[in-house]
């Protein structure tokens, strides 16, 4: 399909879905309740939106939705540090009932014994899985999951009177979330960069901390997929100056059951169910994010938090030093079931062979895109990685003059993609592969061999990477547009009025 | 045997793939891990329910336990409505193409960006304003978000609400704000960074002074951040008609259930101005053409103000949040139309003013702010001696869930609770709310 | 996609979804029950099913979806006579949950009020609009309600003891299944054709009728779209001699509200709810067929009946003179609910209003195909039609050599299809087109323009249009090797067998 | 205003297409018909529902009056059956692409075919046959065209059933062989066409003369016609391995919901031979190669011998069925592959043994044909004066629907009900059904 714009499907008068009807006995008793709005309060124009058929609405976007790559199409292992992994079928059939979809978060306790206990029994299964005490479901996702660890690392030296800690250190490997939330509370940044081994700086970090040192915010395995073996003295150097550790568990996914956070030191650390525990990514969101803490943190949790009395689960308000809501509610409830589901089918056993496939996978994986020309896989050469591999496309830049991202959007043409990893480009000509647990090796070796076939394009018909996609929907975009305030437009209407006036 | 999701923990092919990574032992990848981080146990988790129906029989005894909304008769709202979805929204969101997809490019996921554009485009015209942007979390992250824009759009250190909020939402913004901007203090001065309004308020009134309230903020040099119901805007005039500056809420009425809280999604929208788009935190997504004429292509606008661009140097922050909401609620708009939105609107003034009537002449009953407009919610006092506590209990028992309790919250209402009514309640219901709360506060 | 077979993509020992575990009591208690299978009814291999992991399944089944084109997506007008609507999403959400998907149909009536309520009075509806008294909904598809109805009308003249009766009588224009039906029942098969108008021939058929006719069976209009202004004539000379009319309706979509059964004459009709009444395909079933009969033919209605007492409603078992089951339990009963759901959201007033639609759409289209150069519509000229038109290439073949299906084939390319009619082709490269109510003018104008271009590379580029499809999942098949005994293959082990011996 | 379904129907629209038609009136297109058969008055129905909320307020209150299998503890059996449905199976039948497609051809709908043809390849590994039609309409339909097909290939007369049947479904063959083949008499004489046998039986057994009947057949040159429970053919060999010419039956267990009777649809195996297989009236999809090298394309085998393509010429007759439930009985196999079915089949055999043996030791009840295989149902008789009637409504007040009542259609098995036990069913419901069976017989 090359689906047109639904605005220009519209056609005047066509309905798509009619609200029901007001009952007459209504209408006649309360006459046209609109009339007491304020003239200016009133709305004077309907608003301009497209009008269809229902079919039409539907046709549309169920074309829409065929011109789309998810996990259940393709071998989408591309996204590295997204853990894009199988979201079981069952777990969506789970959540699609009235008991869960039509549960309004004010119920009463009583009517929500269920889910309630599910809050719970997550709680707890993630606070073995981290070693933590104590868990929060209440984050959208994983971002909003590094915010409110920063906003406990805030109210907790607020509580001890260290406000003057003002600086928050991370790693450039570390998720951009690290950094920018951090600087949304108020924290100067300070950014690690790794040794030549790939590895986070230990010395810099020492040079680093000090009395104003709030806290250490770090992803283990980091984005390039190497684990750093000296995690606890970087903990400990946070310690000894009166920081607090907080872990990024984004890429979780290949130990679990191996190491946790607690025999590490964390004081905090975060989860991402969309990544880890299999919930659908959704396009981006709804997500769920998880904040585990020791007990020292435990008061500040957002509240509500889910208590359990033995005989039934409760809601606890009153938690004076908590930092208040982060979200309305509970928290993303249907994506905590799914996630519940998912360990629930697997368990201990289950667990550990998700993580060790998924290790496996990925060095498979890395072996065998070694073997491709112009690609390779800085620092810690030789080595083998955990859950991702941050890959370099530099040689066959330097070869061909073809761009990492040309390779991906030529790999679109065969079914797969790839992203090219988060700013900055520290790894020139990024490509970061997380194969996880999903993925069978026929999957993998035809993910490699369509690397190797944009690989050798490149190097004997650069042009036809270079202008690709071919077999997409479209055609290579004009992005600069997108730059000049005169030119973007983020809605129809602003696209029509900006190329009325050209 | 392999788990189904774990397709080469079988063991030849295990076995292959490790020879061909040149290890000897799952093991080896682990090197990097010292000894005393390793867990040298099984995890203490339940027993795994591997068998798929076993699995159901599990998760689905214990959502079971639940008595939802479709069971019950219910009057709560108070942020979270159970509107009606029409099922074509829940065959889109469902589809396991929009479901599983994720940060792909705007070439193999040309269709995702597009129906995101599309929704930020409908919003548009729902709204009066030409950027709107991919949803952030919720309509608490919107609001506080909005408020932030508003004080680096100024340079300015204060914020005020101006009318009645949910205290769990000025707790978002409390938290969000703290060390940013101050809240409250008078609406005069030259530190006013934004006045806030809801809109209709907290306590369901669409309050008269709302265009007075942006007036103000514009004579002082302040910006106004309405946020609004979208679900209201068939009827009520959109906030940029009367001058709004920024606009937030949350789409979860247009095409999302309930969930327990897990519909939300927030929207913020703005004029076209530089000003105002290169301080979005979240993406922003925009139309551009191809190199074959014709073709509609889409990408980030101005990527460079997100973290995600340039990390710490970037607005706030920006993740994952809830881009399924708003494809989804593209669909409900498309699916509403012009004339669907305004007739839902009407309906909802006529049953709310209809339950209004009917409740508010119940002796013993008052409705709060009775004499001003209303679109769905309103706010019941109990001035006979019955507490909140006791009528909700009692309306439990004969299936009805009554309206959130406003006591603690409000004790300027005395006992007190916010009532919501939908297009999803009939003559019957709302009469049959009426008959049992005379019954009970008799 | 060209998805490849799914036995291609098994691996010894993956596992797609494990069953529920037997629990250890059980098994101790009662230790291999299947050890006192006697050796030859005992499987001793395990049947050779492809091994695929969950997500290897899902993705398979996916893609395969993909590579179809349903009412949801293209403009699904050529598969005329089958009358291709729009099947509203909230009548399948409607029928997923549990209230109706996990019904046992042998559950005491007092726990399936509900659903009996549906069928009593669906029933009701579809008497109303056929006119006829009563309505069976047992049948599982439009074929099986004409079995149905000959049986029936094999049990009225048995009851009569005029089994003599051994002549069936059914125009060509008529569903082949009438002709096949009547055969499968014993009866001999006289089947009339047009008159030069396209008109059913009165004068062939009184020449037909006589002591031996046990029925006519013919649709109105009939495949052509013609409606036969004397079919009252029809029924007349029919009854006259003792024989019984039955109404194929299958193309009733375009006189609902207009004319009826009753008003005719007819003593039975049938409808095909998967066509008038909304519900979906589905490639081609579930489905769902209504028998309506006057009084006369009440008694031979397949057992059991729904009734109503006033208070509740029951089954009637107890019925001498019916046929006897034409299917297990009561019918397609979700099919039942959409179609009653269907009907319930347009009411009489949109039954009509969904008849004159599809009339207008029809006639548009006939207006706008008749500007293309090769197309006509045979017969009638110059007139309208009802719900269909049956086109023919004919001319174009003569210009140009390429068929009816090759254009059909081509017009895939450009996303919509054809189907070519069924045989026999009395009309020359025919195409049946159909377009409903469910289409917007925009809708219809996209499909002649397709035709249009179609038609016009049939003059321009014949090649073209004779090797297509060039846009399809794959190429033209050789289909010669389905029709030889030595080369067909029906399963993936007869292939395997056939293809090893070559 | 239009009907959300009849975009056309927009009055300028269908103004602008009359015009185009050259006609003044919709009337116009109606002359055809004579007045005196056109209907001058609206049809009388019900008020419509237009508002989709209402819609599904008014159908779904109506199911809402149901009580299902998932909400009470189910033992009914006797030829539709509560097994577990991966959530695959619902998610691949639901696809639009998959529901609303219908008779295109194979390049359009090239994966309508393959998953067609994919389900035939699966059944015929089950089956051990190489020839699997597409689905007709449910088992009763499929056992009927077993014999006819068996009638047409010996040329003879007559048939046997050998095992105790079905009721139901012996009226609906009675009805459909009726002039063409008679049904009963002798084992014996050469005017038999073919001997039918149910594997296992209605009455759960798994008969020990299955395979003699089918020798039996054949020394007499008849058929053997086998239906059997395809769901059982994990543990059971295939009626193939032991000779049987056609077999049959319904694939409603292999990821089918009950649906109240509406998740049935009937397979027929046959060896890949010319004279069976032209006597099929199904349509039967075969893979063949396209133009290209190393393509997979698929058609219909030998069309000519169809009514769709011969009319009354064909075998029987053929149209619309049930293909939906064959594309997803193939993703069922497809899920639980060779070691699922052996799986399933064993827990049903042990599950069914613990049952028989907890309900047979109650005083006043006893298990028919006890000592025999059974698969998943038996027939338990109550000896101790309670009737079925009786024991079903006790069961009934206590959350259990009972067994299907036996004792009309089997008199010498006096009051006896068909039970039935799925791997749906826990140790725990087993035992609660015989400890409320023990307290009702007491």
């Amino acid at each position: 399909w090359d689906e047109s714009l639904i605005f220009e499907q519209s056609k005047p008068g066509q309905r798509g879905v009619l609200p029901p009807s007001v009952e007459p006995e209504i209408a006649d008793a309360v006459g046209d309740p609109a009339a007491a709005l304020p003239d200016e309060l009133k709305r004077a124009t309907p608003p301009a939106l497209p009008e269809l058929s229902q079919l039409e609405v539907l046709r549309h976007y169920l074309r829409l939705s065929q011109e789309n790559l998810g996990v259940d199409f393709n071998i989408d292992i591309g996204q590295g540090t997204c853990t894009m992994k199988y979201s079981p079928k069952v777990n969506d059939q789970l959540v699609a009932g009235h008991k869960l979809a039509e549960l309004h978060p004010l119920q009463d306790n009583g009517t929500v014994q269920g889910v309630l206990e599910i809050f719970s029994r997550m709680e707890e299964m993630l606070a073995e899985i981290s070693g933590m005490d104590r868990v929060s479901l209440q984050p959208g996702a994983g971002s909003a999951a590094i915010w409110t660890n920063v906003a406990m690392v805030r109210a907790y030296h607020a509580s001890r009177g260290e406000s003057h800690r003002d600086e928050i250190i991370t790693t450039v490997f570390s998720h951009p979330s690290n950094a920018a939330c951090a600087a949304t509370a108020g924290y100067k940044v300070i950014t690690l960069y790794p040794d030549a081994d790939g590895y986070p700086d230990l010395d810099a970090l020492k040079a680093a901390v000090g009395d104003r040192t709030a806290a250490l915010l770090i992803t283990n395995p980091e984005d390039t997929g190497i684990f750093n073996p000296r995690i606890e003295e970087f903990v400990a150097a946070v310690h000894e100056v009166g920081g607090l550790a907080v872990y990024d568990q984004a890429n979780a996914n290949g130990i679990l059951g191996i190491t946790r956070a607690r025999e590490a030191g964390f004081d905090l650390c975060h989860f991402n169910l969309h990544k880890t525990f299999s919930t659908p990514h959704a396009c981006g969101g709804p997500a769920a994010g998880a904040c585990g803490v020791t007990s020292a943190l435990e008061p500040f949790l957002p509240k509500p938090t889910v208590e359990h009395d033995g005989t039934r689960y409760w809601l606890d308000h009153d938690r004076p030093l908590s930092i208040g809501k982060v979200r309305p509610f509970l928290g993303v409830a249907a994506n905590v079931v799914r996630a519940y589901a998912w360990i629930m089918s697997l368990g201990a056993e289950g667990l550990r062979e998700v993580a060790e496939t998924a290790v496996l996978n990925n060095n498979y994986l890395l072996a065998e895109m070694l073997k491709i020309d112009g690609v390779s896989a800085p620092y810690a050469e030789g080595k083998h990685r955990i859950e991702q591999v941050r890959y370099s496309w530099q040689k066959l830049h330097e070869d061909t003059g073809v761009h990492s991202e040309d390779l991906g959007l030529r790999a679109a043409d065969f079914g797969v993609h790839y992203w090219t990893s988060h700013h900055p480009h520290l790894v020139a000509e990024p490509a970061t592969l997380e194969p996880t647990e999903s993925y069978s090796k026929a999957d993998l070796d035809e993910y490699v061999a369509i690397m190797r076939q944009v690989a050798h394009e490149a190097y004997t018909e650069p042009e036809t990477v270079r202008t690709a996609p071919h077999r997409s929907t479209i055609h290579r975009t004009k992005h600069d547009t997108l730059e000049d305030p005169g030119t973007w437009a983020v809605t129809w209407r602003a696209y029509r009025r900006k190329t009325a006036t050209e | 045997m392999p788990h189904p999701y774990i397709p080469n923990a079988e063991p030849q092919v295990k076995a292959e793939m490790l020879a061909a990574t040149g290890a000897t032992d799952i093991e080896d990848f682990y090197a990097d891990i010292p000894e005393h981080l390793r867990l040298r146990r099984p995890l203490d988790l339940p027993e795994p329910l591997r068998g798929e129906a076993d699995l159901v029989r599990h998760v689905g005894g214990l959502l079971d336990r639940n008595t939802s909304t479709a069971e019950a008769l219910s009057f709560l709202g108070a942020g979270c409505y159970r509107h009606y979805v029409p099922a074509v929204c829940d065959e889109v969101n469902s589809r396991s193409e929009f479901l599983t997809a994720y940060a792909g490019e705007p070439y193999e996921d040309h269709g995702r960006f597009q129906a995101m554009w599309e929704y930020q485009s409908m919003m548009g015209e729902l709204l009066e304003m030409d950027v709107v942007n991919v949803p952030t979390y919720d309509g608490f992250q919107a609001a506080a978000t909005a408020l932030r824009m508003a004080g680096r759009i100024t340079g300015r250190g204060r914020v005020v609400i101006a009318t009645p909020i949910d205290p769990d939402k000025l707790s978002k913004i409390e938290d969000y704000l703290d060390g940013a901007l101050t809240i409250g203090g008078e609406l005069d001065g030259d530190d006013l960074a934004a006045v806030f309004v809801d809109y209709p308020s907290y306590l369901g009134v669409v309050d008269r002074k709302t265009a007075e309230y942006v007036r103000t903020a514009h004579d002082l040099g302040a910006l106004a951040v309405v946020a609004c119901d979208p679900v209201a805007l068939g009827v009520l005039a959109p906030p940029a008609s009367f001058g709004a500056d920024i606009v937030c809420g949350d789409i979860q009425p247009l095409g999302m259930h309930p969930q327990y809280g897990g519909g939300h999604a927030g929207f913020i929208a703005t004029r076209d101005e530089e000003r105002f788009v290169m301080e979005f935190p979240s993406r922003l997504f925009g139309i551009v053409p191809t190199t074959v004429e014709g073709e509609y292509g889409f990408g980030d606008v101005a990527w460079d103000r997100t973290s995600l661009g340039v990390r710490e140097q970037g607005r706030e922050w920006v993740g994952t949040a809830a881009a399924l909401w708003g494809i989804t609620a593209g669909v409900y708009l498309a699916l509403m139309g012009p004339q669907g939105m305004r007739e839902l609107g009407e309906g909802l003034m006529s049953r709310c003013a209809y339950a209004m009537s009917r409740i508010g002449e119940i002796p013993g009953v008052e409705i709060v702010d009775a004499a001003l407009p209303h679109i769905k919610e309103f706010a019941v006092r109990f001035t006979g001696g019955a507490t909140v506590a006791m009528v909700n209990a009692a309306l439990h028992e004969r299936g009805i869930f009554g309206g959130k309790d406003l006591s603690a919250d409000f004790p300027e209402l005395g006992q007190s609770a916010l009532y919501c009514v939908t297009e999803m309640h009939t003559k019957a219901d709302i009469d049959r709310l009426a008959a049992e709360l005379k019954e009970i506060v008799k």
